[in-house]
């Protein structure tokens, strides 16, 4: 670095930046790096937070990469850099303690921060979040006080956190206004079963309410439902959904709507800088609409063909469209979720007890699959949608035998 | 054998294998490879003694054949060495793939031709049928009279050959059986001065096998149009000037070395009592002894002839010869080989294309082959034939001096 | 950037006895052949893998939140770290190969570990495998020795697609250096532009045609030269099986005999292929050449080829062994051998090279060809020196048929069976000869056991 | 000039002979030629070889035809060749044999006879019969073209070393003093 300029600079320091400066440093060794984490820690992953809580991840073995990394491969790691603004035509950003730094390209990858929904009351009392590991150490260390949790949403760290602190012994509720846990990645059917399995393990699903307002109590707090029904509660967490941290762009000209709209190299509207992960909205894979994925395998993804984009590699590849993954374990059962529920026609949908599977494809192409208890290979799935590859030919064994038929297929086209 | 290198005298008794081994000797060579062939096989056994003795300093290559012996010394040479060799007949008709090449390459290295006539019929005697035989092919040849220019010679090619103006192999020629076997008295010049006279050697400027100046030697040149064919006709254009240049570079070096060891060979041609002579005798190598003492024979009886020797025979001294032989009324060219194209002797006909601008008349005869010997009363009929030929200038036919000895 | 071991996957060798997936099952502790690591996946026609390939950019490595998954950079593996482990599946969906998958009865994910192969040779899956369909290969060593040696030859040199004979050239030729004068006769080699036209060179080294006759001779005679002024060289010969073992011949034996300080690399692709493809004394018996056609009369070559290896062995050399681009780690290590023994003394390589223009089979699969001449022993691979005499390099006695190398072919699509019965009775004289040579088998070394494998 | 043919077998050393008295010769201020005759030298078939010596120069290299002094160094190959073919007038013969002038034929032209039972003295020094240096000397005492002291100087710059030499110096010496001249005058009378 030279002067508080560098080649590249990276705000976040979760998988997209991780990512992007991997792909950075394989095309261009010397060029300087640096990168801005908002917090004090090494890089780590939200989506280990729920384990921090539970115990399962000690909160010194989640890092990501370790610091000699960053030696090792002459990136500067700048903790407790939050961006302030951007000057684009003077290609610097700004600190929020007054810092600044020039850069040559910038590739914004600052996540996403939780919503806090407009409930009366809600300003009033304690409640805990899920988005840093301050907040999964915090919520860990209230467990052992905790007897009677309430969980606001039923998304994938609502659910996470519901059934760790339930394994804590503590009474759990979860409030969501949608009628389905998970909404999104599994259809109302698979979420029955999931929140059958978190009936069975003592977790209460209130379903379809919505919180009309709080109160502090001695114990904690008393939600009042939309019913009138109340909930006292000595833990509040509000999981209702993150937004894209972006509020650092005003004045920078850099084009937003729900996060900051990229191209298919992850650019923004603003020459060389780039955005990727929870906070970019890069095009959906199905209709090409601009979404903001959340999806940790797409921000792998876009912060590498960020990097590579930025640092010129003639190998990067245009971004091919998000399509919606996950992969749900929950009280030993696994729930996998790879692609569009919607964008085709279901050709499987079959149930018993805990285990479900459904495909949905279009043209003889696969467009979707879930599955509860029935494995198959969601990285193999996600190339057959992403290739588009025409199944026509053995669709009937797909659908019987969708593992076995994917990976030959996967053998004999990737070879 | 009974060579001694003493102070004084400075002189060795020894034959002409052993004097063309002592000049190689003084040139200081790096590298001799040998293959043993008749006549010449003494002579690369005398080089092998010296090495053994340590009396030369060299690095011999014993090969399994003369293919072989060229090969090794082109390889040497490309790395720098200054490389010496010997053979005839059958090994230089074996040597002849490398041997074709090493002018192309301008590689300067001596070697000597102990000559011998070719096959067939089976012959180990001499005659210069096998030295003839390569006479296009590019290198330069040049033939001895007797030991002591044997020995001169043979130093001084090395000068010839590495002159950046000629940069050519050097043929040196010597009669098997009658120098290659004759033994007298040779003058042995200072090693030091010997050295003083060649120089620095310098024998890979132009083009090298070291990994210190990497390069390709001899890609593939020419081709159907293109710049190709126009670079090798570059290449074979500057060849054919180093192998002109190599005449003034050859007087230069003849003169040089009479001024330092005082001994004066004539470098490309010798004329003989030529003076007043009305008939000439053109000779090349040994014969040319018997022939002078002919030529004094002929003159006591008051005949006026005169004698043209060629020493340098590639590249051929033609604008010498011609100069020579102008005043005389005929011309009788003594050959010690044939051109079966021609039905007569290869000097012959270079002599007739020197002449080709007078009207001289001339003829060919042909001696000394398979080891015959050709006297002085061979030669006594040689000048009777010219005489003959001078007075009714009409064409005769070719002289076979040996044929009913 | 390393290169790594890894496990090779033939689906033409596979039949799908699936003694792989026990052998994993049990040495990892397994159920039983549905928790193996490695999956054969029987499809109509042939058999499928899903298993680790431990990427060199791995995926799963770049999603999981837990820091459970990291890529060994000593070995290449992709390691799993249970205590990180939170079981969240999302290393199964950066995985395009089925590489990593949950583990119903072991309650997390597992994935191919490689079984340690630095300590256990090779991989327990690859020692089950019978028809070599899986193999263990370790040639990664190369790369990462000789990986950051230049490439003496120019780029761009003008082989036929998919020349073997250029890959063994730049090989060879990188390894040696650059304090190297390189000999090519005419042939091949210098046709491809190594010594170049016109005034332009194809090598970077001081390179040249010989004549196709005095290889061996023009190198003696540099090498000697620069021996005498102290200088260290290597006097290199890149020479075809015509000027090798035909006309070029004599030198080659004159300097074997007087032990000049050579390497001398024989490229032997059976025949003049350069020149339009015509036999020379290493081409073998019943190939189709431009002067052994075949017609009425004539099936192919009626007499055997000439066993160069073994008359240099008889020479006497410092260092003679055979080998083939299908085996590079064991062509690389005789290389090295060879080098060494160039210091002291002459050494002699001789490399078959198929050639995918001359012996008339589609150029994607030269290495194939390579592969199938050693496998059915066509081509033993041995070494010799005067110290140890020869050893084989790879055993004789697991031979494939002879058919499977013979119908790789075009040179031999018109062979009789009676003909047929000829090549296999010499080439059982030929293993004999070389067996009895090699004499009691020795104690397998471990490069010899990787060649094996 | 004087013209000398050397007449042996082959293996007896007639052409080193030549070249030794060639050196004596040259140490003396001579200037001299040897010319071996060439072909395949089967050991124990019949060799010439040829010198030249003069107090001038000699240019030519050729066999010699009409020699002035014949030395033959092998009892017997006189019934193989003619040795005396072409001799000039008044011609010189020196010859190693056990017998006795008169038991000898010889051209009408030879004038001077040199005899020496070499063979014996071969025998003697050597164990066998290598008669070139003792016919050396007898050449020598016959002929007084040269002195026995260029001789000896001649054979010690020769390649024999330590015994080989003490055996030729003392060869040299005794074929000098065991030859016994004869002049044949009825020659001078016809």
């Amino acid at each position: 670095m030279n002067e508080n300029r560098v080649d590249y600079l990276v705000a976040g320091a979760s998988h997209a930046a991780l990512s992007a400066l991997a792909a950075i440093r394989m095309h261009d060794p010397a060029g300087s790096l640096a990168v801005l984490a908002r917090e004090g820690h090494l890089p780590y992953s939200p989506t280990v937070l729920p384990y921090v809580v539970s115990g399962r991840s000690a909160p010194d073995r989640v890092a990501l990469k370790p610091a000699e990394y960053f030696a090792r491969n002459n990136i500067a790691f700048l903790a407790k850099h939050a961006l302030q603004s951007i000057d684009a035509c003077a290609k610097r950003v700004h600190f929020a303690d007054g810092g600044t730094m020039a850069y040559g390209k910038l590739l914004l990858a600052t996540g996403a921060t939780p919503i806090i929904p407009p409930i009366p009351g809600l300003k009033e009392v304690k409640f805990h979040v899920l988005r840093t590991l301050d907040d999964a150490m915090a919520l860990h260390a209230a467990l052992p006080r905790t007897r009677a949790a309430v969980v606001l949403g039923a998304g994938l760290i609502g659910m996470h956190a519901a059934e760790n602190l339930a394994k804590t012994g503590a009474a759990v509720t979860v409030v969501e206004m949608q009628p389905q846990v998970l909404p999104g990645y599994f259809d109302s059917e698979a979420a029955g079963i999931i929140a059958s399995v978190f009936a069975d393990n003592g977790v209460r699903l209130l379903l379809g309410h919505k919180v009309e307002k709080l109160a502090n109590s001695a114990a904690g707090c008393t939600l009042t439902l939309a019913d009138g029904s109340t909930l006292d509660a000595d833990l509040l967490l509000v999981a209702t959904g993150v937004a894209p941290v972006i509020d650092y762009l005003a004045g920078s000209g850099v084009a937003t709507e729900r996060g900051i709209l990229v191209d298919t190299s992850m650019q923004s509207s603003v020459a060389d800088i780039y955005a990727a992960g929870d906070v970019a909205q890069a095009q959906g894979f199905y209709d090409g609409r601009p979404l903001v994925g959340g999806i940790l395998p797409d921000a792998v993804e876009q912060g590498r063909i960020a990097g590579m984009a930025m640092a010129g590699d003639p190998a990067a590849p245009a971004y091919p469209g998000s399509v919606p993954l996950n992969t749900y374990a929950f009280f030993g059962q696994q729930a996998l979720s790879v692609g569009s529920q919607s964008a085709g026609e279901v050709v499987l949908q079959e149930s018993s007890g805990r285990e479900y599977l459904k495909i949905v494809m279009q043209d003889g192409r696969l467009t979707g699959i879930f599955g509860i208890n029935r494995p198959f290979d969601a990285g193999i799935m996600w190339q057959l949608i992403l290739r588009r590859t025409d199944l026509s030919a053995v669709r009937e064994q797909f659908i019987t035998e969708p593992q076995k038929t994917a990976r030959q297929l996967m053998s004999k086209l990737w070879r | 054998m009974n060579a001694v290198l003493q102070p004084k005298p400075n002189y060795i008794v020894c034959d002409g294998n052993e004097a063309a081994a002592w000049a190689v000797s003084l040139a200081q060579v790096d590298m001799v490879a040998v293959y043993p062939i008749t006549p010449q096989s003494s002579l690369v056994e005398y080089l092998a003694k010296f090495i053994a003795d340590g009396r030369l300093g060299a690095e011999i290559v014993d090969v399994e054949g003369e293919h072989s012996v060229l090969s090794v010394l082109q390889g040497a040479t490309l790395a720098g060495a200054r490389t010496y060799t010997a053979s005839c007949g059958p090994g230089l008709a074996f040597m002849f793939e490398p041997y074709m090449r090493t002018p192309g390459m301008r590689l300067p290295m001596v070697m000597t031709i102990v000559t011998r006539d070719t096959l067939t019929p089976q012959s180990v005697w001499g005659g210069h049928q096998d030295a003839m035989s390569v006479r296009e092919v590019g290198w330069i040849q040049i033939y001895c009279e007797n030991l002591q220019e044997i020995l001169d010679t043979t130093i001084m090619a090395y000068r010839i050959a590495e002159h950046h103006d000629v940069m050519l192999p050097v043929n040196v020629c010597h009669d098997g059986n009658y120098l290659s076997f004759a033994t007298g008295r040779v003058e042995l010049p200072d090693a030091a001065e010997v050295a003083a006279f060649l120089g620095q050697r310098d024998v890979n400027w132009h083009v090298a096998l070291d990994p210190d100046r990497p390069m390709a030697v001899d890609p593939l040149t020419g081709g159907a149009g293109g710049p190709g064919p126009a670079l090798f006709v570059r290449y074979r254009k500057g060849q054919c000037q180093g192998m002109q240049n190599s005449l003034a570079v050859i007087e230069e070096v003849h003169a040089d070395w009479a001024r330092r060891f005082g001994r004066h060979h004539a470098p490309l041609v010798e004329a003989y009592r030529m003076d007043d002579a009305e008939l000439a005798l053109v000779t090349l190598g040994s014969m040319t002894g018997a022939a002078k003492d002919a030529v004094d024979e002929a003159r006591a009886r008051g005949q006026k002839v005169g004698l043209a020797k060629v020493k340098t025979y590639r590249p051929f001294p033609a604008k010498k010869l011609a100069e020579i032989l102008a005043p005389v009324k005929a011309v009788a060219v003594v050959d010690r080989s044939v051109s079966f194209g021609w039905n007569c002797g290869p000097l012959y006909q270079d002599t007739l294309a020197a002449l080709q601008a007078s009207n001289i008349p001339a003829m060919s005869c042909i001696g000394g082959l398979a080891g015959a010997d050709i006297t002085i009363t061979h030669f006594a009929r040689v000048i009777e034939a010219c005489a003959e030929l001078a007075e009714k200038r009409s064409p005769v036919d070719t002289l076979w001096l040996n044929e009913h000895d | 950037m390393s290169a790594y071991a890894t496990i090779a996957f033939k689906p033409d060798r596979c039949n799908g006895c699936n003694e792989c997936m026990s052998a994993c099952a049990a040495v990892k502790g397994s159920a039983g052949q549905i928790d193996s690591r490695i999956q054969i996946v029987a499809a109509n026609d042939s058999f499928e893998l899903a298993m680790c390939r431990q990427c060199g950019d791995p995926k799963c490595v770049a999603v999981c939140p837990a820091a459970a998954l990291a890529k060994n950079e000593g070995s290449g593996v992709i390691s799993w770290d249970g205590g990180k482990c939170v079981n969240c599946l999302l290393c199964t969906v950066g995985c395009a190969y089925g590489g990593i998958v949950h583990n119903a009865a072991a309650g997390h994910v597992v994935k191919c570990d490689m079984c340690d192969a630095a300590v256990a040779g090779a991989p327990a899956c690859v020692k089950a495998c019978d028809q070599g369909a899986l193999q263990f290969i370790t040639s990664a060593r190369i790369y990462n020795e000789v990986g950051d040696l230049e490439d003496l030859f120019v780029p761009g040199l003008s082989g036929c697609q998919g020349c073997n004979t250029e890959l063994i050239m730049r090989h060879a030729l990188r390894r040696v250096g650059p304090e190297t004068v390189l000999a090519t006769p005419p042939g091949c080699i210098p046709g491809m532009g190594a010594v170049g036209y016109n005034g332009l060179t194809g090598t970077k080294v001081p390179v040249f045609h010989p004549l196709l006759t005095n290889t061996a001779s023009m190198l003696t005679g540099i090498k000697r030269h620069y021996k005498r002024q102290g200088r260290e060289m290597t006097a290199m010969a890149l020479a075809g099986d015509g000027g090798t073992s035909d006309v070029g011949f004599q030198s080659l034996s004159g300097a074997a005999e007087r032990g000049e300080e050579i390497l001398f690399i024989c490229v032997d692709n059976e025949g003049y292929m350069n020149t339009g493809m015509q036999r020379s004394s290493c081409t073998p018996y019943g190939a189709w050449t431009s002067t052994t056609p075949v017609g009425e009369r004539g099936q192919g070559k009626s007499q055997d080829a000439k066993n160069m290896p073994v008359l240099m062995m008889m020479h006497n050399c410092a260092y003679v062994a055979t080998a083939s681009t299908g085996f590079m780690e064991d062509l690389y290590a005789k290389l090295d051998h060879a080098i060494a023994a160039s210091k002291h003394g002459f050494a002699y390589l001789h490399i078959y090279s198929p050639c995918t223009t001359g012996w008339r089979f589609p150029s994607q699969d030269n290495i194939e060809v390579a592969r199938k001449a050693v496998e059915t022993n066509f081509v033993m691979l041995w070494e010799f020196t005067p110290e140890a005499g020869l050893t084989l390099s790879r055993p004789l006695d697991q031979a494939r048929p002879l058919t499977e190398y013979l119908k790789a072919q075009g040179k031999y699509r018109h062979l009789s069976a009676e003909q047929i019965v000829h090549i296999e009775a010499s080439l059982a004289k030929n293993v004999a000869f070389i067996e009895k040579l090699a004499g009691p088998r020795k104690p397998a070394t471990a490069q010899q056991a990787a060649v094996r494998a | 000039m004087i013209e000398l043919r050397i007449h042996g077998r082959g293996g007896q050393g007639a052409v080193l002979a030549g070249n030794i008295l060639a050196s004596a010769l040259a140490h003396e201020g001579k200037h001299v030629v040897a010319i071996p005759s060439f072909g395949f030298e089967r050991r124990g078939a019949p060799v010439a070889s040829f010198l030249r010596f003069d107090e001038k120069e000699i240019r030519q290299f050729t066999n010699i035809y009409a020699p002035d002094c014949l030395l033959c160094i092998d009892p017997t190959v006189g019934r193989a060749v003619n040795i005396f073919d072409g001799i000039k007038d008044d011609a010189i013969w020196v010859q190693t044999t056990a017998k006795s002038l008169p038991e000898l034929q010889f051209s009408e032209k030879i004038a001077t006879v040199g005899l020496c039972d070499a063979v014996a003295i071969a025998r003697d020094i050597y164990g066998r019969s290598i008669t070139n240096t003792i016919m050396l000397g007898a050449l020598a005492r016959t002929t007084g073209y040269v002195s026995l002291a260029a001789l000896r100087a001649a054979i010690e710059e020769s390649a024999f070393r330590d015994a080989g030499l003490k055996q030729n110096l003392d060869a040299l010496e005794r074929g000098y003093q065991e030859t016994v001249v004869h002049n044949i005058e009825r020659r001078a009378a016809a």
